[in-house]
């Protein structure tokens, strides 16, 4: 076990997968940095410093610094991965899926199915998303909602540097077109990681990061922690939650939800994304249809407002999910008669 | 240079077989068979096979919704291709993707694309793979004169340009995007080649529907691309001899222009004119080709409306490989 | 009362509020068709037929065939919204969205909100969507889902030609960004629209279509048809159904379908999009947590499944909910115990 | 042609107040107190300052990530932005849009941008909305020389062409898209400019370093903008003074580049010595305007610091205007 960031995980996994297998190539923009300059390549490894070192280590052909061109970005990975390559694009932001859905959508998504199961592409895109930094509304969004209702794709959302390791080095292994979703707010989380050059996380199968009886807490990502904190402090009031970090939300680990809430009987989701068509409301649907007779109390969702992101200190924290929030929603379900 | 008796045979068939694949699915549509969008290639055979006819497996093509003849040239099967139009589960693709979707990977034929310019990317991809193997292969990008004002294939010639990828743009200029001229649509002064040489590439041009010129530039182009010397673009002069979708009113096209480019601008006219004043090759090498050509054809029809259909089982298949 | 086609409804009413508004701008691809040809322009009045003569009529600044160049055709829309104007701009097909969402999505919808509410941004953004003429993955697909769950936006799909009238009146005048949905398998539909010129439907109002104690059954578009058939045979066998036309997705109606809900206890939505994080979930995720008390048996979706658009006829009609699998939900629910 | 002397001292003001502002920032940055990503102007003030000085209300501006300079060129309040920088809700945006989201529609400006290339089509929207009104105001796109290679741009640029929309397209060359240098990213063989010009536009250069030059060349470009002869480009060369965000190890520049830059390329010392040295104004009149403009950088940071915050009730505020 060595003790790493988030997004050290990120760029030894990369670097290692690379090693491995002489297919892997990455592409973005800044990943090498400094190109047609006079301080030369490797000014700076990627914005989150998730490339450092990957151009002098694998060389231009394999560490492919872009233009601004996100539609261009993933469209070169989709050609890629269709020629028997297996590209990692990197968008800088999850809110350029707006420069480059269809790419992502029509294209990447679709072409095993469109073509009759013909062909295979692996092609993994990762992308920087979430609030925390005051970023605004354009650089502060989540994504996974969006992506998960897009057949094809599989949408992947680590909540700690080991869930980094293993299930990126999944998403590269994988025949599929895989989204990589990082929190920005997590980069410079520390944890504990396996040094195992083979460990990997399999897709679908949610880390249950807290036990209790009496409540189910899903969520990911930054809003993970908060959970988990909510969970601690009920926990000394004799209060048990499980705590379901979900790591991918397409595939959906359906059993272990499905199997928690029949004990507990009771559901907060925790989700990041806007309230209308999230995930939040996904998981609430899918409990109500399938696990209606052990609800003990209406499935509830903490999420942000229906607003775009707000940009002041204060706004954003009233804008994100809390503690405060998560834990008002798990006693209204304790409450309910 | 000189094409060998067999080349020339060769490359009229392949310019025929798309001419009647596109010839017979015109009349089929009308009975209401066909389901879904279908789009001709017809008038513009010289172009797919002049590329192609330079290509090998390994190299791979991107094309557009107007794909037939670009599958055809790059060597998909009538057969599978006719199944897919009709539905079949034994079509190229299963009936999953019908005209707008047929792809060949194996082929190198990377797959029609229903979203206008979303090829060129791919294409640009499918040039930095080559680039990575460098073993001079190269990748095509294939669009129309209404492609080119999508941003995604600036984008696509720019990113080919700074990575120097082996990647062909091929603009085919049929004069037309849906019911819009190219005079109008494409606002640069001078023509599609010049706009792409100003962002950093060689280019060429040359007439569509005369497959020798097609042939000749490819040559050159094909040789400078493979030559690691970084993207090139050719813009073809071309026709399309049938309406945008079928059933299209036309009401865009001058008095008697359909006649005038059918009489005038024929690929398959030309080159019979052509090979035959030339005595490279008789009208009968020619015709005998193009008895062969129909029955292929018409027994690829009879076999697609002959073929299985897909059950309802079959949507739930191939969307991952493992979920 | 005058009958009149869905497309005829869009046309109609488009020229209504251009001859009344001279702010009203049309732009789209081959809304006047023709332009730099031969044969001259209004060789197409769009591919729908629902700019037919307004180039004759209203002249070429205010009826601008564009380029194919969705993310410009979008970006000009919100450029003449904050420049005072009220664009009417088209997406041929709502797949289309794909290469324009960045306009969309963090563009216009998020306008008001990042400049302190200090513009409006007024532009109807029509595209046609849906399913059922075998156009495969790419150009036959739902996207209020998606649209639904972006704050700023505006989501609006008429079923019937009465109800594109005066919605679509509604959009036009509205000072927010408004998307309208028109299904393309319903642009031949025939019905009574009101001759009214002034006749609009407010936002945010649904329609029930039919009436009954036993079930709710909420949807929109094309499949409210066949909503409205299993409702209708239901009857006959005396099962009441209550059928609601959603109308808007954004804003939702939801003291309607919570109102129903509270009488039947049973609800079943049927929508075109894809399952996950769909339109689905989103309102049974809503009654769930509202109406829970009232919920007799599970919340049904009946939905497309986790797949793209397949081409073949036989595919497609598999793929898309059916009359069969509606009339199954409903009869699933009354056996529930 | 000559510029009054009340037209140089407001102009110096103007590029003074851009400076300062930066300046100040910068500093203030490192306290921790500002929230956000901030992308400074400095070094590109005679670009704003040159283009603006010509522009009415009417006329409309889009600009960019790095949008201080454009929103003050073109008349928002230093205070406004000061507050809205500091996340206040007494800021131009009430404290929700922030650095990368400043605009002032009454004064024509249609807001910074946080997603690179997205400018361009939305100033082709507010050029139609010009041209329809005939009364010869335009619209202008501020991009930089990264942002020319989006997608958007290019769509931008033909749509403009297409519609003859009085469309300028301004491109900032500072040289770097973050940390990537203008001749790796921009593939043209030529410049920026000429790209531009392919796509069926007029194009003007010049030093954007040098007020003089860019108030010139942008005299002719909008008197040809306004004259209905459709749309233009501009390529500025310019500098940019700092990193692109607060924090830059700037390890892209070369050695000595910064002193360099600041010392021959800093557009304030150039005006003061070519104003100087042609006695149309004395280093008096300058040194005044110097210290009015502290002295109203230091009130707006001491206001925006005890500006009122928002509170969480503001998050609902102003997502539509009717819902
Ligand atoms: C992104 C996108 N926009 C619009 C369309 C609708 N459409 C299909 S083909 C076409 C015209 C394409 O013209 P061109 O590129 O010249 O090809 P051609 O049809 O002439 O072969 C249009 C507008 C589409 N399929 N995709
Ligand atoms: C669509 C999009 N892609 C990438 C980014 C990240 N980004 C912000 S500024 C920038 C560089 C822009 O360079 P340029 O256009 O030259 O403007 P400058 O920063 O030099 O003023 C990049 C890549 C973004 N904000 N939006
Ligand atoms: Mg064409
Ligand atoms: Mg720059």
């Amino acid at each position: 076990m060595a003790q790493m960031m988030y997004r050290d995980a990120v760029l030894t996994t990369i670097a290692e997968e690379m090693a491995r297998d002489p297919n892997v190539v990455v592409l973005g923009e800044d990943v090498v940095g400094g190109m047609g300059t006079a301080g030369g390549p490797e000014a700076i490894g990627g914005i989150w410093s998730t490339s450092t070192g990957l151009f002098g280590q694998f060389g231009a052909d394999r560490v492919i610094d872009t233009p601004i061109s996100e539609s261009a970005i993933i469209g070169a990975a989709a050609g890629l991965a269709l020629s028997g390559k297996r590209p990692i694009a990197e968008l800088m932001f999850a809110d350029f899926i707006g420069v480059s859905l269809d790419q992502i959508w029509n294209q990447l998504a679709k072409f095993r199915y469109m073509f009759g199961g013909k062909t295979k592409c692996p092609a993994v895109i990762r992308m920087a998303y979430g609030a925390g930094y005051n970023a605004a509304a354009q650089h502060s969004q989540s994504v996974h909602q969006i992506l998960t209702g897009m057949p094809g794709l599989k949408v992947i959302m680590p909540s700690t540097p080991a869930d980094v390791k293993g299930l990126l080095r999944t998403a590269i292994r994988d025949d599929d077109p895989v989204i990589f979703l990082e929190h920005k707010a997590l980069y410079g989380m520390s944890g504990e990681v396996p040094d195992d050059p083979e460990f990997t996380i399999p897709f679908g199968h949610a880390r249950l990061s807290r036990a209790g009886q009496d409540v189910t807490i899903v969520s990911s990502g930054l809003l993970l922690g908060f959970c988990e904190a909510v969970a601690d402090s009920l926990a000394a009031e004799g209060i048990g939650c499980d705590v379901i970090d979900l790591r991918s939300t397409s595939p959906l680990d359906e059993e272990t939800i499905l199997d928690s809430v029949e004990v507990t009987g009771r559901l907060v989701v925790v989700d990041e994304a806007p309230p209308r068509c999230g995930l939040a409301a996904d998981i609430c649907a899918l409990v109500a249809a399938k696990a209606f007779a052990s609800l003990k109390a209406p499935p509830q969702t903490v999420t942000p407002p229906h607003t775009p992101i707000p940009f002041a200190r204060e706004l954003e924290s009233a804008y994100l999910p809390s503690v405060d929030k998560i834990e008002a929603a798990v006693r209204k379900l304790l409450a309910w008669r | 240079m000189q094409l060998s008796r067999e080349a020339l045979l060769r490359a009229y068939r392949q310019m025929k077989v798309i001419r009647e694949f596109e010839e017979r699915l015109h009349v089929e549509i009308q009975t209401g068979e066909i389901a879904g969008f279908t789009h001709l290639y017809c008038g513009q055979e010289a172009v797919a096979v002049g590329v192609c006819e330079h290509l090998s497996a390994d190299d791979k093509i991107v094309s557009t919704h107007r794909g037939h003849g670009h599958c055809l040239a790059k060597g998909c099967e009538v057969d599978g291709m006719m199944k897919e139009i009709w539905g079949s589960r034994d079509g190229l693709c299963n009936g999953k993707g019908g005209s707008m979707h047929i792809a060949d990977i194996d082929k190198g034929m990377l797959g029609a694309n229903g979203i206008v310019g979303a090829g060129a990317p791919i294409a640009v991809g499918a040039a930095l793979a080559a680039k990575l193997d460098s073993k001079g292969h190269i990748a095509i990008a294939f669009s129309g004169d209404g492609a080119c004002n999508q941003g995604t294939t600036f984008e696509a010639m720019n990113m080919a340009v700074v990575t120097k990828a082996p990647c062909i743009f091929i603009y085919e200029n049929n004069h037309y995007s849906e019911h819009t001229g190219v005079d109008y649509a494409v606002g640069t002064q001078k023509d599609i080649a010049s706009r792409a040489e100003a962002f950093g590439m060689k280019v060429w041009r040359a007439d569509g529907t005369d497959f020798f010129a097609v042939h000749d530039t490819m040559r050159e182009v094909l040789e400078y691309a493979r030559g690691g010397h970084g993207p090139a673009a050719v813009e073809f002069d071309t026709e399309r001899f049938f309406g945008h979708f079928e059933g299209d009113p036309q009401r865009y096209r001058g008095k008697g222009e359909l006649d005038r480019i059918r009489e005038t601008r024929d690929c398959l006219k030309n080159f019979r004119a052509s090979v035959t004043g030339a005595k490279l090759l008789t009208d009968a090498d020619l015709d005998g080709v193009d008895s062969e050509v129909l029955a292929e054809i018409e027994a690829a029809v009879i076999a697609a409306r002959a073929a299985d259909r897909p059950t309802a089982e079959d949507v739930l298949a191939d969307v991952y490989i493992s979920y």
